[in-house]
Parts: structure tokens; sequence; C-alpha cells
């Protein structure tokens, strides 16, 4: 079976987008489901009980989240950044901004981790009442997409150095900006629920 | 093809407003005498006005055809559908 | 094209001979996926079958050692005679592997896997790399189950539902490693489910050839979409709430712990929002193989395909919403029941649609009676049976006396037993011949066919009656109720019936094993039947047509004015 | 042989008589569909000279087919929710009712009694392990609670059944209409024993009923 084949239904029928980019989108959309669960538990937990709820602030330390919640914006405006290079055929700024874009994941993650070792040090842990669990849960999960969506960017990174992505050819760079745009969106929803309200 | 459909937005203009947004968050999160249930409403509203801003712009559903939209949109209302259900058992 | 380098991987792998483990083990070949998991699921069919024969021992024969038994060891059975605690197990892995790793895998796995590409006329999934992903993380999810058998302790025992705090509390159940692995294989398999469906999706979406509009798809393959669609959004609410499980069982969360606030209840609510469409995920794609196999059986097209569709996308919209009908006696709030009940007695509606629509399908037609056509014809007649037992649950008030008692039991078994599971059988007999070459031979099919379908129904149909009677599930010793006892020549009835029940898939095991290498050579078209798939050779070469075909029918053009024959294929073009 | 148990409650005859009702239109549902198929698969089997008649289906016969099954299940369900609503409601459990509480935990029913004083929550009650007493003809009203699995509270010929959860007070009422003793059984996995887990339940008459209770409170055996 010869590509142009192959390539003449992949526009006929179809979503009008090309299949990993869909792909993608329809596995998102199954993430969304998972952060219902986990999150539409926390909400019914917090809301629904009875219950007193501890004020966030006084456990966990806005500040620096909020900084880290700065970063992860950052890194999601260095990944859309990327990926316009990618489409102009700019090798020197999509590394750069790709580049910009993992040490914005990993200091993400290094920040999680070091509240985490904080917290624990003052004995906030998973097992201290619903608060902990959900909060553990929660931003334990996220933090656990974030660090699988920096090692693929991170592979990414290396295929941009390899000369991967061209003008014609820049999917692998937009499709794993859709997952860690979605990263960061879930992100900014959980940083108001769990840290803010 | 699809790169020459639309041109960039301004990402750094969407940066800015988000970064903005997150400062008036937090700052309003600060504010200790504002009734709560305006808090939270207004909390949810910036958060979630955010998360479009990501979508619609960093995630260009905004130039996408009409169609992936029902991809995104279909979870949406069973995540509803769950936690209102749910919220009618424990009436806290 | 300036992005067919992107593409090569969806398109045919080229001509290269690969190795003999790329070619079977480690294949990225949707043909060769497929078959993977038709061994895999049929395995843990047999397991989850040997389960249900301890059951059912335990059952008719209380306190009396199980044949063979002395094997099991003085943790599971005491000199043969199963212990409580083993029971527990039985009952909670029999439903875990008949659901998750037999019949689920069975229908989405195997046919979704062989048949989206070859009916849509595509050379392969959207993505083969992550559908050979999806195949072996399933593998290890199987493995990690039946590692719990070995755990001290014993294997999960709080029931297929894992109702906290049963299941989240090791006190109560005396199950700790057993239940984590439970969770974690669960959670395994559901990361599987998802990449799957994810492909399936992705592939029906964009991979149809030229000219196979969505109102010309096979209805299995409807069928199928839809259900990737309900694995999609489903598997992963399951997999938060084992995730929430599992860490109130390791590391000390209360998510359903209700000394710190938790709420048992959520559990319930989070996993029938799964379980619900999960039902739907075991019988739509079933109902859509039986409508391909009835259509090609009468020789005439399906009646009322559009209805059809919209029957399955009803149920599965409609299957959101009824998840509470399986909580009417659990403690929620008996309002909600009221809109629950309304609901489910609605999602009747379609199921009906469906069965009245196969019936206009046969009426008139020229009826050929292959063994697929046989068990496709019990898929209906039983599928009948299971569809009504459901309204009786549907009923609020006549629920509070038939919940959890072996009613349920009888109803679930009509629905995936003499529902989906004679769907399958009629699709192992029908897509044989394409999946291996050789045909399976008719007349063991038909024996097969007949004893299972008398056996099926002398173990199913009296739990019916058990039931009326108060009979509770899921106890390991009916015997100790007074009320019970003059029930027990049923107990045994039921027994002997499953044991007959066993037996009879000999043949079958026989008949696929034998015809591998011994069943008579596969013509191009067995069936004579209309899908893409009979355009190609037996087995299909890697990348499946030659050439793009084009479609020029709707799947269902049996004897067609247009043609002389009593079919049309699908890409055959017809000049008036 | 009868099936179904004796009816020992106010609502079991009613629950009964949808179960009948429901049992003949599904069996008329039920004898349509194999019937029909039956039919078909004998009359329209395969002749070497038949050809299939050729149609993609019926417009009136699926308006038909649908209309009579949503009309049918639509009024089962108004009709269900009427029942159900008279047996489960917690907004309209019978006033003057006797109170009872029932403690559930593996593997055992815990029913405590009001006392002399006709009140729960006072120094007078007194709990019985796995027998509960009741009067004749008088409603009961039975606090649920479960002290550490679900375990479900099913009496078969009272044709009641609800789900003991922890963490919540669920009340249930019946009003027993035969003097008798019955079986109580758990309905809902609970662990090692819940096969076991089987207690009783007494239904006196009035007399017989305050006798007893006069009887316990007073410090009588079982206590």
């Amino acid at each position: 079976m010869s590509h142009a084949a192959a390539d003449a239904h992949l526009l006929e029928p179809g979503a009008g987008v090309y299949h990993k980019k869909l792909g993608m989108w329809v596995f998102l959309a199954s993430e969304v489901m998972f952060f219902t669960a986990l999150i539409g538990s926390y909400i019914i937990l917090r809301f629904g009980a009875a219950e007193s709820w501890p004020v966030p602030s006084t456990v966990l330390n806005i500040p620096v989240t909020a900084l880290n919640t700065f970063i992860l914006i950052c890194s999601s405006v260095s990944m859309v950044k990327a990926y316009a290079a990618a489409v102009e055929g700019d090798q020197k700024r999509l590394r750069l901004w790709l580049l910009v874009t993992v040490i914005g994941g990993a200091t993400f993650v290094g920040v999680q981790v070091f509240e985490y070792t904080h917290l624990i040090h003052e004995h906030f842990l998973p097992s201290s009442g619903l608060f902990g669990s959900t909060f553990y849960t929660m931003t334990g999960f996220h933090g656990f997409h974030v660090s699988m969506g920096v090692i693929c960017m991170t592979w990414v990174t290396i295929q941009a150095f390899r000369g991967r992505y061209t003008r014609e050819n820049y999917h692998g760079v937009e499709v794993i900006g859709l997952y860690w745009h979605f990263v960061d969106l879930v992100w900014i929803i959980l940083f108001t629920i769990v840290y803010l309200i | 093809m699809e790169s020459t459909e639309h041109k960039h937005p301004n990402y750094m203009a969407v940066w800015a407003v988000l970064f903005v947004m997150t400062v008036i968050e937090v700052g309003v999160a600060m504010l200790s005498h504002i009734p709560r249930a305006l808090l939270v409403l207004v909390l949810l509203g910036l958060a979630i006005w955010k998360a479009v801003l990501v979508a619609m712009y960093f995630m260009h559903l905004k130039f996408e055809p009409r169609r992936l939209l029902f991809v995104v949109l279909a979870p949406l209302p069973l995540a509803v559908i769950l936690v209102v259900i749910v919220l009618q058992e424990f009436p806290g | 094209m300036t992005t067919a380098a992107v593409h090569h991987e969806a398109a045919a792998g080229g001509h290269h001979e690969l190795s003999f483990v790329r070619k079977y083990i480690f294949s990225t070949d949707h043909k060769i996926i497929g078959i993977q998991f038709l061994f895999m699921s049929l395995f843990f069919l047999l397991v989850g079958g040997l389960l249900a024969m301890m059951m059912r021992w335990q059952l008719g024969y209380p306190g009396k050692a199980v044949p063979g038994g002395g094997v099991l060891p003085e943790t599971m059975a005491s000199g043969g005679v199963i212990l409580p605690e083993f029971y527990n197990s039985l009952v909670t892995m029999h439903g875990t592997f008949m659901v998750f790793f037999a019949i689920m895998p069975l229908l989405v796995g195997v046919y979704g896997n062989y048949l989206i590409p070859l009916k849509i006329g595509a050379p392969d999934m959207a993505f083969p790399r992550i559908n050979m992903a999806s195949f072996w993380i399933a593998f290890g999810a199987g493995i990690i189950m039946l590692a719990g058998f070995f755990a001290t302790g014993g294997h999960a025992a709080a029931g297929w539902t894992s109702y906290a705090p049963l299941s989240a509390r090791s006190d109560l159940s005396g199950v700790h490693m057993g239940q984590v692995l439970w969770l974690v294989g669960l959670i395994v398999l559901g990361l599987s489910s998802i990449l799957g469906s994810m492909n399936y999706i992705t592939t029906v979406v964009n991979l149809r050839a030229p000219g196979m509009t969505w109102f010309r798809l096979p209805l299995s393959i409807w069928a199928l979409f839809i259900t990737a669609i309900l694995v999609l959004l489903a598997m992963p609410v399951l997999s938060g709430a084992l995730i929430m499980l599992l860490f109130d069982q390791t590391l000390g969360t209360h998510f359903f712990d209700v000394s710190a606030g938790g709420q048992p209840l959520m559990w319930q609510h989070l996993f029938w929002f799964f379980g619900h469409p999960e039902v739907y995920i075991l019988i739509l794609p079933a109902m859509g193989i039986v409508s391909d196999i009835i259509a090609n059986g009468s020789r005439k097209p399906i009646f009322g395909y559009h209805s059809m569709v919209f029957a399955i996308g009803a149920i599965a919209f409609l299957g959101w919403i009824v998840w509470g009908h399986h909580m009417f006696q659990s403690g929620m709030n008996p309002m909600l029941g009221t809109s629950f009940m309304i609901s489910t007695m609605v999602i009747a509606v379609p199921s009906a649609i469906k069965t009245f629509n196969w019936m206009g399908t046969l009426w008139r037609g020229n009826i050929h009676f292959h063994t697929p056509m046989l068990n496709a014809l019990a898929f209906v007649s039983m599928f009948v049976i299971g569809g009504l037992s459901g309204i009786f649950m549907a009923s609020t008030p006549v629920d509070i006396f038939q919940h959890d008692t072996y009613f349920i039991v009888a109803h679930i078994h009509y629905v995936l037993f003499g529902g989906s599971l004679f769907a399958i059988f009629g699709a192992i007999y029908f897509w044989y011949p394409k999946m291996f070459g050789r045909m399976m031979s008719e007349r063991l099919g038909k024996v097969h066919f007949v004893l299972t379908f008398v056996f099926y129904n002398l173990t199913f149909f009296p739990m019916h009656f058990l039931g009326m009677t108060g009979h509770m599930r899921r106890i390991y010793d009916p015997t100790q109720y007074e009320f019970l006892r003059p029930y027990q020549g049923t107990n045994r009835l039921i027994t002997v019936g499953a044991f007959l029940l066993l037996a009879s898939q000999l043949p079958f095991i026989w008949n696929f094993f034998w015809s591998l290498r011994k069943g008579a050579k596969a013509p191009l078209n067995p069936w004579r039947d209309n899908g893409l798939e009979w355009t190609v050779p037996s087995p299909p070469p890697h990348g499946n047509f030659a050439t793009t075909p084009t479609v020029h029918h709707g799947p269902y053009e049996y004897s067609s004015p247009l043609t002389t024959d009593d079919y049309l294929p699908q890409n055959q073009e017809v000049r008036p | 042989m009868h099936w179904l148990p004796p009816q020992a409650s106010t609502f079991a005859s009613e629950i009964d008589f949808m179960f009948w009702v429901i049992l003949v239109i599904t069996g008329i549902a039920f004898v349509i569909v194999e019937v029909g198929l039956l039919w078909f698969v004998i009359r329209y089997r395969h002749r070497p000279d038949r050809r299939a008649y050729y149609t993609h289906g019926s417009k009136t016969a699926e308006i038909i087919w649908t209309a009579i099954p949503a009309a049918t299940v639509i009024v089962l369900g108004v009709w269900s929710g009427r029942v159900w609503g008279e047996i489960k409601r917690r907004d309209r459990l019978p006033a003057n009712a006797v109170r009872v509480a029932i403690a559930a935990k593996q593997f055992e029913w815990n029913v405590t009694y009001a006392g002399a004083d006709g009140a729960l929550g006072t120094p007078d009650d007194f709990t019985v392990r796995n027998q509960l007493h009741v009067p004749v003809d008088r409603p009961v009203v039975v606090d649920l609670t479960a002290e550490d699995a679900i375990h479900s509270f099913f009496v078969p010929v009272f044709r009641l059944k609800q789900d003991a959860v922890p963490g919540m007070r669920i009340p249930v009422w019946f009003e027993a209409t035969q003097v008798g003793e019955y079986e109580i059984a758990c309905a809902e996995l609970c662990g090692l024993g819940h096969y076991r887990m089987r207690g009783m339940v007494h239904v006196h008459t009035q007399e017989d009923f305050d006798r007893w209770m006069l009887a316990r409170a007073a410090g009588g055996e079982g206590r």
C-alpha cells in the first residue's frame, strides 16, 4: 500500500484534523473524566459533609504555590511559542522555547516536592483527615501528570535538537503541547479550589 | 496547511491576562472581609475564565474545526451530572 | 500532501519480513493483536468458569468436599471443603474475571481490534504501537489479578463491586495484599482500555475508506464506536475511584472512612457511574455483532437501520443517568431513587426497539441456520429474558424485595451469558475463517450450540425462582437459613446444570484447536457476506487491502433487486 | 411449591401485586417475542427457490413498537414511584410508631428498645442481640445504623430491605400483620461471616409485646 493511498483517505472522512491531534484530544476527554472523579470527590467530601474544613492558608503556603502557578503558566506560554516557532520552521527558537518549557515543568515539580517535604515535616500527611487525603491525591496526580509531561517533553526537545521537526512536520510539538496546556489548565482549577477557596 | 489558515494570536497578551488574573485571584483570596459565597463565586469565575483562555488560545481550539469541539465538550455535562447528583445525596 | 512522513505509521508497515517476535508477539498488526486478545480472554473465560464451578459446588452441596478439591491449599479449602473466606474470593474473582478479563476484552479487545480496520477499509488502527501497548498492558493486568490468589490473606473478597468500607479496611475483610493487587490490576487494565478506546475512536472517525459514510457503517462498527466512547469516559472515573480506594487501603487516607468524615456511599456512586455504562460496554458490541450476523443469516437488510443506530446512541446517552438503580436500597436519598427509576424505565425502550427490529429482519427472510446464526438467534431470545427481568428490578418497590437476591444473578447472567456470550460464540464461528483461514466444524459447532443452550437455561432459569424466595446472593451456605432450606433441591439442580454447561464447552475447545490445523480451507467469502473484510484473503495480509476500497453501498444489501445474487458487497459497484 | 415467601407486612401484598402485574406484562412481551421468533424461523427458513423480501424497514411498525413499550414503562414507572414513596420516603414515616434502633455489625444485629419511657436515647434503653420484637398491626420505625461494613437489613416476609451504612442513620418502617417468628438476613456482602448474619423477628400481639417489654425493661435475661 502506497503512502499516497493511505493519505488519500486521511482527509476525506474524518474530523478534519490529523490522527495524532484527534487522538490526543480524545485522550484529554478521558483525562477530564479522571480529574472529575478526583476533583468531584473533593467537592462532594468538602461541601457535602457536615464537618468543618480547615482554612487552606493555615496549612498550605499560598505565596510559594502562587509563584509555582506562575511558573507553570509561563511554561505554557513558552510551549505555545515553541509551537509557533515549529510552524514557522524556526529551528533556533523552537529549541530555545522547548528548553525553557522543560525547565519550567521541572521547576514546577521541584517546587512541589519541596512543598510536600515541608508539609510532611509539619506532620500534614495523606492520613491527616479529609483535607490531607484529597490534597495529596489531587495535587499528587497532577504532579504525576506534569512529570510524565516533562519526560515526554524532554524527548521532544532531544528530537528537536536532532532536527526532526520542520515547517511541514511539527505535529509532535503540537500534540505534546496540547497535553502540556491541559495539565496547566487542570492546575489553574486545582490552585483555585484547593488553595484559595 | 492548517498553520496558514490562521495567524498566531498574540500569545504574550494572553499570558499577561493570565498573569494579571492570577494576581487578582490571590489578592481576592486574601481579602478576609468579603462574604464567602461571593469569594467562591469570583474565584471560580476567574479560574474558569483562565481555563477557557488556555483552551481557546494556547490549545487553539478557537481555530479548530467545529467538530472537534464535540470531543472536548462531551465529558463536561457528564462531569456536572456526576457531581451535582451526588451532592444531592449529602447536603452538608 | 506534505505530512505523509508523519502518517506512515498509520499506513501499512511495508513488505519487508518481520522477525517472529515482531510478527506474533510484539506485533503492531491489529489482526494479530485481536488474536492475542482472543487467546487471553478465552483463557480468563475458562478461569472464571472454573471459579464458578467451585462456587456452585459449595452452594449445591454445602460442606462437602469439592471433587478434586484436595489439591487446593489449606488456606482455600480445608480437606477439599471450601472455606468461607475463599468462597468470598471466588465470588469476587468470578465477577472480576468475567466482566473485565473475559467479556469486555472478548468484545472490545478482540472484535474491536479485528473488525474495525477491516470493516471500514483501513490498513490498520490509527496508532498501531499504542494498540500493541494496550494489549500488553492488559496482559500485565491479568497477571497481577492472578497473582492475588497467591497473596497472604487470600484474594480480594469484597465482591466485584468492592463496596467500601469492606474493601477499604483489611480489618473488616481480612484481606490486604489481595485487595491491593485487585485494585492495581484494575487500574492497569483501565489504562489499557482507555488507550484502546482512544485508538478505536480515532480510527473510526479518521480512517474510513472513501464512500464509507457514517450511515454506511455496519452496526457492529457503530456499536464498537459508541462503546469506545463509553469506555473512554467511564473508565477514568473508575480509575479515580480505585486510586482513592487504594490510598485508603495503603496510605491511610479517609475517602471512604466514616470516622474522619469520608463517605462510603460515594464509592458506590463513583463505581456505578462507571458501572452502568460498563453494562452497556458489555452488551452493545454484542448487539452490533448480532445485527450483522442476523442480516447475513436472513439474507435480508437489517430492519430499520437508522433506528438501530439511534437506539445504540440513546442507550449510550441514557446510560449515564441511570446508575442510581443499582443503589435503590443503598441508603441513597429515596427521591433520587424515583428519578433514577424513571430514567431506567425509559432506557428499556431502545432495547425493545432493537429486539423488534431483529424480528423484523427475520420476517420474510430466507433464513440459513449456520452456527453463527444459531448463536445470534439464541442471543435475541435470551437477551429478551434478561431485558424483561430487568423491569422487575427497575420498579423500585419490587426491587426492595428482589435486590441482592438470585433474581439479579439470573438477570445479569441472562444479559451477559445469554446475551453477550452467545454473541461472542456467534462471532467466533463467524470470523474464525477470516482470522485463521480455516473453517470450524459446523457439526461440532451445532452440537456445542445445542448443549450450551440447553444447559445454560437449566443453570440460570431456576435462579429466577430462587430469587423469588428471597435467596440472597453471595452467601456461602444457604442452609443456614430456615426459609431457604426447602429450596436446596433447586440449588442442587442449578449446580448440576452448571457442571453440564462447563462440560458442553468441550466440543467448542476441541473444535477451536482442531480446526486451527485440520479445518477445511476457508473460501474467500464463506458466509456470502457484504462486509469489506471478505474482499481480502483469509487471513488478510499486513496492511489489509492491496488498494484502498471504495464503498458504494450500505452494509446490509442482501437480496437487493440490483443484483441476481442474494448479496452485494459494500465495495461492488453496480451499473444499472 | 410456593416461591414467594408468606406475606406478613402491610405493604407485602402491594409489592407482590406489582410483581405479578409486571410478570404478566413481561410474560406477554416474552411470549410475543419468543413465539414470533420461532414462527419466523420456521416459516421463513431457507428454501432453494426462496428469495428474501428486500425492505429496509417500516416507519409505522417502528413507531408502534416504540410507543407501546414506552407507554407501558412510563405507566409502570409512575405507579412504582407512588408505592416507593409510601414505603421509603423518609419524610412520610408513620406517626405514633414503635421506634427501635438497629445497629448492624460484623456479624450481628443489635436491637435497641426504648424501654419503659418509650423514647430512644434515654438511660432505660436496652439492647438485645439478633432479636427484633414488635407488636402486630402497629407501625414500627427502625433507625438503621452500621458500625463497620455495609450490611443490609432484609426481612423476606415483610418484603423489606434496607442497607445499613456506617455514618448514616436510615429510618425504615413496616407494619407486621401476622403474629409469628420470621428470619432476618443480611443481604449485602459484609465479610467472612456474612452468610450467617441471621436474626429473628418476633411479632407479638400488643399484650404479649407489652409483657415482654416490661420484663426486659425490668432487667430480665438478655440484657
